[in-house]
């Protein structure tokens, strides 16, 4: 178990535990605001936690650029979405 | 073979095709005027054959028309009366239809059944019987129904519904038939020659005799015969009384084996014939409309010929068809110049109308079996047949039926033209007439010795005649009997079985209904995906227990 | 043959067994017409699982599934997503059409004037 | 596994049928509308053209036209294989196709509006897409390959139903679309199983495979069922009736004549090549008792229609039924070659004759409605005077629909009635009887009707070309001329029948 | 260890299927059932068939959802409101027990394959280097059983005149309205970013799809879905469906594809067979072409059927 393997264990189990406060954020938190919250950070971060700690076992560089790429496309997506959500959550919370 | 034959075999052929061809002439506009004033012209071909033709001459059609005809002396015998009574009929129909409308309709519906029921007499295949069968019953269609008044096409209705029951009951006894045989379209001789061989043989037998007593109208099946005919215009129930009936008679002697004896198909038939030689007659008693009175009349004539039929089945006697064609072409003359006379006396009034009823009663009684008269001939000649004993006891019981029903019809026709405006009726109706009931005297008397055998004379004969007379004085006895109870009349409508059968219609239509509340739930979505399913593990199940 | 390979594809095809039924279940009773196309789609996704699981157990000769039905199961998956696109149209003309987006009404259409 | 297809020189000839009409969809694409409809005319020539050369090149070499498409041999590739029977279904859909493409032409020209707007341009692309998916299904040996080939066929026979844009019809079109994608998914998931069991999908192959697990009986059990259901068969015709009845004229002529027979030639193949003789007995006695029902049943609701367009549609339903029955009659599964027997010979003129009278009969339909304006039966009292020729149309298909003589239904009667006969199926031969009875129920009303003298005479609202009737008194006279076809099975049917024979080892 | 992996995924598929079903809100079916279809790559990626696994993800989760979606907008704001599940236990019992019993059925005829599994993998790897091409699924898919992608697309292309012709007479040859009344800034911002990504992954893709898992399908899903954000956005104006360039980028792949069918006729060994020098490059050529028409095809799919009127 080189240090590349125990770098990605340590790595994946971080960013599995942000996904899962992610998700518990998800499930608690009262209104969608504070959802989008904790979805957009904690699962991005997770994201990027586990691109990282793949990067190790990657065999190529180009491997490793890809997963970046995968991340980044994330991230772009994440941020929309969000940023849409937000301004329909907006434009809905005056009324409500 | 000579050139004679072929000449004859043309002759034959041009019988079946002149009539379709002036048919399909009425496509043109310009000929369709024209078309009414040929009508008489049309069965001239067949008339010819019949007189001129020796038995036995045949022609067959190219390949892809499988159709051969032949000539034999029954199928000779029914031409010739029929195709008489058509041409007579055409030119009254010319004159009695004239400026009506749907004309043009009514000759290409004449024409039409007027080459189904010809050709249905001289046709020696299995498939072309069935194609002229079907061409003559469903373009009768058109003539029951050309008045389009109510009763007409209710009647109509009728007429079609039994008519393609009929079909289907021949359809499967032709389809049985031909199975055993080698070549797909065998000719009838040959299927009937191995008919009594065939394992299925009681069942064609059954479905053969359904299929043509419903087209004679033997009872039960005879309920549209009295409400089609007199629905018809006067020349179309002439014909369809006279020879569309025969289409059955011309069936049972072909499709009968009467070489062998069938004893037992034999006494159904006869059995059958009796009885509605014996309901026809006290149903017509009971009628008031002469048209139906002569329906009833022809139910009970075709009675007594499917009993000659039986008899002669059930003991083998081959001379038998000859005999029954020699009775139904008396019958054909004589109930055609009766249904013409109809027509004739009701135009005619005053100083016409007596010599016009005489002749009508004439016919009637010859009908009955007078004896000098044709119908005398008739039935004696067919007495010999019945042998002595029961049966031709119930047969004289029934000329006594026939009898007391002429007696009716003349005292409803005397009363019926009483009050008739002096006026006669146009000569182009009057000479068909004559016509015909000249021929419905000399025929009979020319043919009688070459059927029955015995020379002229033997008809004057003191015992022959003792024979005809006694049931003749039984049903004037009758007549006179039954005369007070006048009421009586009228009382049965007619089509009698059927008007309870429609009494229960109503119980019968909640079964369409059913099938379409049926039809409606299965076409909603859920149950039919379920149906689905349940499709493919019924399927399923089937299949895995197969392996 | 490693028996993994083939408990897996197993596993898959099972899912996919479990799919179609849950697919025709929503197909056969849902009355709502937007369900029932996603319930197509599910009973499509179940077939193709087992396609998918045939293949998986076809691998050989250093593949790792036979290419034959997973080139059928693409094609299939298109053909599904037309499928769908039309029905959605279809859907969406008879809404704004009748305004109603159920077909229970199966009664014979009335005669045309 | 041998390498079971040798290309015959006629091939090329099977991929010219199926390429054509797809050829034709793309540059009608292309071209746009206003040449829509000269580019399908065309096509509709050379088909017919092509369909000729197949039937003659299948009677001079006397053996079934092969080609396998890529050179690949299957089981990877796939290969078209047309026999005697899948010619017969060639030349009936080309000459449907060119009758209907006819039809469509002066059909359309009554109100140039639509001729070259949304309703044309459509109708003509999606009639080829029809075309070329009817000739893949005839043709094609791999049961995917069909697949394809009958999603292409509801792809263009859906939009078809819903052309006029009526909600009615966009009803009708949507169920025929989710209950037909029903079907094919069905068989979607049989073909997988059999892949499964068999790693092969091409249909002699699988024939000649001698052992069969569990895998054949559950494929087939949910194949034939999903053509069932794309076939509207009697418990599964919820969708025919208002999708027939609601189609334009040209585009119901086509759906009823040949669509629904698609369906039909694959459950003949699965049924008589795939099957192992006791299933293909069991499924044979299951597709006859359904069969009769549906004669029985639909021709009973046809009665009960007010509506012209209905009846046919249900009298449709009806015939269909007659196809089913074959199977029991023709002695499927029971070892001996079914298409040596007259059942089969019936079975093929019965959906021949069947073809051409029905297409006929919505034609002269479609016709009566476009002049009067609507279809009512009983409000139509003497149609037969308005456009002349609709009523001789309508006596001309009807009779070969009841199986009145001369006309082809009566011989196709005639030979399943001697095949029951023969066979002692009893139930058979008086189903037989009463659908001809109750054909004559529904026929002639409408003939009562167009020879009725109404007291007002029916108000005409468009003016119809003579050259519009012609084409289905045509087709009528045409499926009355096949009555003089002879009695004796039909020696064009057997040709390249034997060798799958040898594969169906019983 | 992976096996228990695969047993969750299997659980949380069935999970959701289930939850599609039964769920009384539409809108909730449909997200469920778009995380259905996404799960699902993922599982067709444990069964080892990268390219259904791409295929899946583009389109069960991307565009039907994207269809789904915009179709529900649609119902709600025409249609009564949809009814719920059947609940009175006679209308879903007979139903469910029926479905049961079939996928018993299925499953039992799952685990009952043969043990040597018949396969057609050794055919397909034996006879690849006569196409040039290193992916197989792409071999099969272009060679050996080339009629079925040309008659797939020729499905497509009819789908979408069937779609076109839905619309209304006076709309025939127009546009179909995609732009939402309000256009939020973030899209906006989104559909100037990703469509250079877009295309270049859908190029590598088609690219890369003659040795490794990619091909047309995926990449025309991609490109469709690129071109849907830039006209949701309202960048770009929906394209006029009479414009005869659009029809040419429509019919053009399946008509190249076509075309070197019958040259194969001439040329090599029958209709759909490739000369074997040049295999590979007009394969290539081939899939490129298909690649637009697939994204044109798709694209107007999702936008619907015209409802604007054609300007000249």
């Amino acid at each position: 178990m080189g240090l590349a393997d125990a770098f990605t264990l340590i790595c994946v189990v971080a960013g599995a535990v942000l996904f899962l406060a992610g998700t518990l954020g998800l499930l608690r938190f009262p209104d969608t605001l504070s959802r989008l919250h904790a979805l957009s950070k904690a699962d991005n971060l997770g994201l990027g936690l586990i691109v990282l700690g793949l990067m190790p076992q990657q065999a190529s560089l180009m491997g490793g650029a890809k997963l970046v790429c995968i991340w980044l496309l994330a991230q772009l997506s994440a941020a929309t979405a969000s940023q849409l959500i937000a301004g329909i959550a907006a434009r809905r919370k005056p009324q409500a | 073979m000579s050139a004679a034959a072929s000449a004859a075999g043309l002759l034959l052929a041009a019988a079946l095709l002149a009539p379709l061809a002036l048919a399909a002439g009425c496509l043109s506009r310009a000929f369709r005027s024209r078309v009414p004033g040929l009508l008489w012209l049309a069965p001239i071909p067949a008339l010819l054959a019949a007189g001129l033709l020796s038995a036995g001459t045949a022609i067959a059609f190219p390949v892809p028309f499988r159709m051969t005809l032949a000539l034999d002396q029954p199928g000779a015998i029914l031409l010739g009366g029929a195709a008489l009574l058509w041409s007579a009929a055409g030119a009254y129909a010319a004159s009695y239809l004239r400026g009506k409308p749907g004309l043009t309709g009514f000759c290409v519906w004449w024409l039409l059944t007027l080459a189904g029921s010809l050709g249905v007499l001289i046709v020696a295949d299995i498939a072309g019987f069935y194609l002229l069968f079907t061409l003559a019953s469903l373009s009768a269609y058109g003539l029951v129904a050309h008045e389009q008044t109510d009763a007409a096409r209710r009647a109509g209705l009728v007429y079609m519904v039994l008519a393609l029951l009929g079909e289907a009951f021949l359809l499967f006894a032709f389809v049985m038939l031909a199975a055993g045989q080698p070549d797909p379209n065998p000719l009838i001789r040959d299927a009937v020659a191995a008919l009594p061989g065939s394992p299925m043989r009681d069942g064609i037998a059954v479905l053969l005799m359904l299929g043509f007593a419903l087209k004679m109208g033997l009872i039960p099946l005879h309920v549209w015969l009295p409400l089609a005919h007199p629905a018809a215009p006067m020349p179309a129930s002439a014909v369809l009384s006279g020879v569309l009936v025969k289409a059955g008679v011309i069936g049972l002697i072909r499709f009968l084996p009467f070489e062998s004896a069938q004893p037992l198909w034999g006494t159904v038939l006869a059995t059958v014939g009796i009885l509605t030689a014996f309901v026809g007659a006290a149903l017509g008693v009971a009628q008031r409309r002469p048209k139906t009175i002569l329906a009833y009349s022809t139910v009970s004539q075709m009675g007594l010929v499917a009993a000659i039929l039986g008899a002669g089945l059930a003991a083998g006697d081959a001379s038998a068809p000859g005999l029954a064609a020699y009775y139904g072409l008396h019958h054909t003359l004589v109930k055609g110049g009766l249904f013409l006379a109809v027509g004739v006396a009701f135009a005619s009034g005053g100083a016409h109308r007596v010599p016009v009823l005489l002749l009508t009663g004439l016919l009637a009684l010859s009908l009955a079996g007078l004896p000098l008269t044709s119908g005398a001939l008739a039935k004696l000649a067919v007495k010999p047949m019945l042998g002595y004993g029961l049966f031709s006891i119930a047969v004289s019981l029934a000329a006594a039926g026939s009898t007391m029903l002429m007696l009716h019809f003349i005292a409803v026709m005397a009363r019926e033209t009483a009050d008739n405006p002096a006026a006669s009726a146009p000569l182009a109706e009057t000479l068909p007439f004559l016509i015909v009931a000249a021929a419905s005297f000399i025929i009979p008397w020319w043919l009688y010795p070459t059927l029955s055998g015995d020379p002229l004379a033997s008809a004057w004969s003191l015992a022959s005649l003792w024979k005809l007379v006694w049931p003749m004085m039984l049903g004037v006895a009758i007549f006179i009997g039954t005369g007070r109870f006048a009421g009586m009349a009228g009382r049965v409508p007619e089509g009698d079985i059927l008007v309870l059968a429609e009494r229960q219609a109503p119980r019968l239509a909640h079964l369409p209904a059913a099938i379409e509340r049926l039809d409606g739930r299965l076409r909603l979505w859920p149950t039919a995906g379920l149906v689905l399913l349940c499709l493919v593990i019924w399927l399923g199940g089937g299949f895995l227990l197969a392996a | 043959m490693s028996a993994i390979a083939l408990t897996s594809a197993s596993l898959f095809g099972l899912c996919g067994a479990a799919l179609v039924g849950i697919g025709l279940f929503c197909i056969l009773t849902h009355p709502d017409l937007l369900r029932r196309i996603i319930g197509f789609n599910i009973l499509g996704a179940g077939i193709f699982l087992v396609f998918g699981a045939v293949a998986r157990r076809g691998a050989a000769m250093g593949l790792s599934g036979d290419p034959v039905p997973q080139a059928m199961v693409i094609t299939g998956i298109v053909v599904a997503f037309a499928a769908t696109a039309l029905a959605i149209a279809l859907l969406r003309r008879l809404a704004s059409l009748t305004g109603s987006a159920t077909l229970e009404a199966a009664t014979p259409p009335r005669s045309e004037t | 596994m041998t390498s079971a297809y040798a290309a015959t020189p006629g091939g090329l000839l099977l991929v010219l049928a199926v390429m054509l009409p797809a050829a034709a969809v793309l540059a009608m694409l292309v071209l746009g509308p206003r040449r829509t409809r000269v580019v399908a005319l065309a096509t509709l020539a050379l088909g017919l053209v092509v369909a000729l050369a197949i039937g003659l090149e299948l009677v001079r070499s006397g053996t079934a036209l092969i080609y396998v498409l890529g050179n690949w041999q299957p089981p990877l590739g796939i290969a078209l294989r047309a026999d005697g029977l899948s010619v017969m279904m060639l030349a009936v859909t080309a000459v449907v196709m060119a009758a209907t493409g006819l039809f469509a032409r002066d059909l359309f020209g009554l109100d140039l509006a639509t001729a070259d707007g949304r309703l044309g341009t459509s109708f003509w692309t999606l009639l080829m897409g029809l075309w070329s998916g009817l000739n893949l299904v005839f043709v094609s040996q791999d049961l995917f390959n069909l697949y394809v080939a009958l999603e292409l066929l509801t792809f263009a026979a859906v939009p078809l139903v819903c052309l006029d844009g009526r909600g009615e019809t966009m009803a009708a079109a949507l169920r025929y679309l989710m209950f037909a994608l029903l079907g094919s998914m069905l068989y979607l998931l049989g073909a997988g199983l059999l892949y499964g069991a068999y790693g092969t999908l091409d249909i002699r192959l699988i024939a000649s495979a001698s052992q069969h697990g569990p895998a054949m009986a559950i494929a087939l059990a949910l194949m034939i069922p999903g053509l069932l259901a794309k076939a509207a068969l009697f418990p599964l015709h919820l969708w025919l009736p208002p999708a027939h009845a609601g189609a334009p004229a040209a585009a119901s002529a086509v759906l009823s004549a040949l669509v629904i027979k698609a369906p039909v030639f694959l459950i003949l193949r699965l049924v008589a090549d795939i099957a192992p003789p006791g299933s293909a007995a069991v499924a044979g006695q299951v597709l006859a008792v359904l069969g009769a029902a549906s004669i029985l049943f639909c021709s009973i609701m046809a009665l009960r229609q007010e509506r012209l367009k209905l009846m046919i549609a249900y009298s449709t339903v009806a015939q269909i039924g007659y196809l089913f029955i074959v199977f029991p009659l023709a002695g499927v599964g029971d070892g001996t070659a079914p298409w040596g027997t007259i059942a089969w010979t019936g079975g093929a003129l019965q959906l021949t004759s069947h073809a051409l009278a029905k297409a006929a009969m919505f034609m002269a339909a479609g016709i009566v409605a476009e002049a009067v304006g609507h279809d009512r039966i009983r409000d139509l009292g003497g149609f037969g005077r308005a456009p002349p020729l609709p009523p001789p149309t309508f006596g001309w298909a009807g009779l070969s629909l009841m199986g009145i003589p001369p006309s082809g239904g009566f011989i196709a009667k005639c030979l399943l009635l001697t095949a029951a006969a023969i066979g002692g199926h009893l139930w058979l031969a008086l189903t037989i009887l009463a659908g001809g009875l109750l054909a004559g129920g529904y026929v002639f009303p409408v003939m009562d009707r167009a020879l009725a003298t109404p007291a007002e005479p029916l108000l005409l609202r468009k003016p119809i070309p003579l050259r519009l009737e012609l084409v289905p008194l045509v087709l009528a006279v045409l499926a009355v001329a096949l009555g003089f076809l002879p009695l004796a099975p039909f020696g064009l049917l057997q040709i390249g029948r034997p060798d799958i024979a040898l594969a169906v080892s019983p | 260890m992976s096996l228990v992996f695969d047993m969750a995924l299997v659980a949380g598929l069935i999970a959701l299927a289930l939850h599609v079903v039964v769920t009384r809100d539409g809108r909730g079916a449909i997200l469920a059932f778009m995380a259905f279809g996404l799960l699902l790559g993922i599982g067709w990626a444990r069964l080892a068939s990268v390219d259904v696994a791409l295929t899946e993800a583009a389109i069960g989760g991307g565009l039907t959802g994207m269809l789904l979606l915009r179709a529900q907008a649609h119902l709600v704001r025409h249609a009564a409101h949809p009814a719920a599940l059947p609940t009175d236990r006679r209308r879903w019992l007979v139903p469910a027990l029926s479905c049961g019993l079939v996928t018993l059925a299925l499953a039992a005829v799952v685990l009952a394959f043969p043990r040597p599994a018949p396969s057609l993998a050794h055919q397909a790897v034996a006879s690849l280097e006569a196409t040039g091409l290193g992916n197989p699924v792409t071999a099969v898919l272009l060679a050996y059983r080339a009629i079925d992608t040309l008659l797939e697309k020729i499905v497509l292309i009819l789908a979408l005149v069937g779609v076109w012709s839905l619309s209304r007479d006076a709309a025939w040859g127009g546009a179909s309205q995609l732009r939402p009344a309000i256009i939020p800034e973030p899209l906006v911002f989104l559909a100037r970013v990703m469509p250079p990504f877009g295309v270049l992954i859908a190029v590598y893709q088609v690219w890369v799809g003659a040795d490794l898992p990619g091909g047309t399908f995926q990449a025309g899903t991609i490109l469709a879905a690129m071109a849907l954000l830039v006209m949701l956005a309202g960048l770009r104006l929906a394209p006029q469906t009479q414009s005869r360039a659009l029809r040419l980028m429509l019919a053009g792949g399946p008509a190249l594809f076509v075309l070197v069918g019958f040259l194969g006729v001439a040329v090599a060994q029958g209709f759909l067979s490739y000369p074997e020098a040049i295999a590979k490059p007009l394969i290539v050529g081939i899939e490129a072409a298909l690649t637009l028409s697939i994204a044109g095809t798709l694209a107007l799919l999702v936008a619907g059927p015209p409802d604007r009127a054609p300007e000249p």
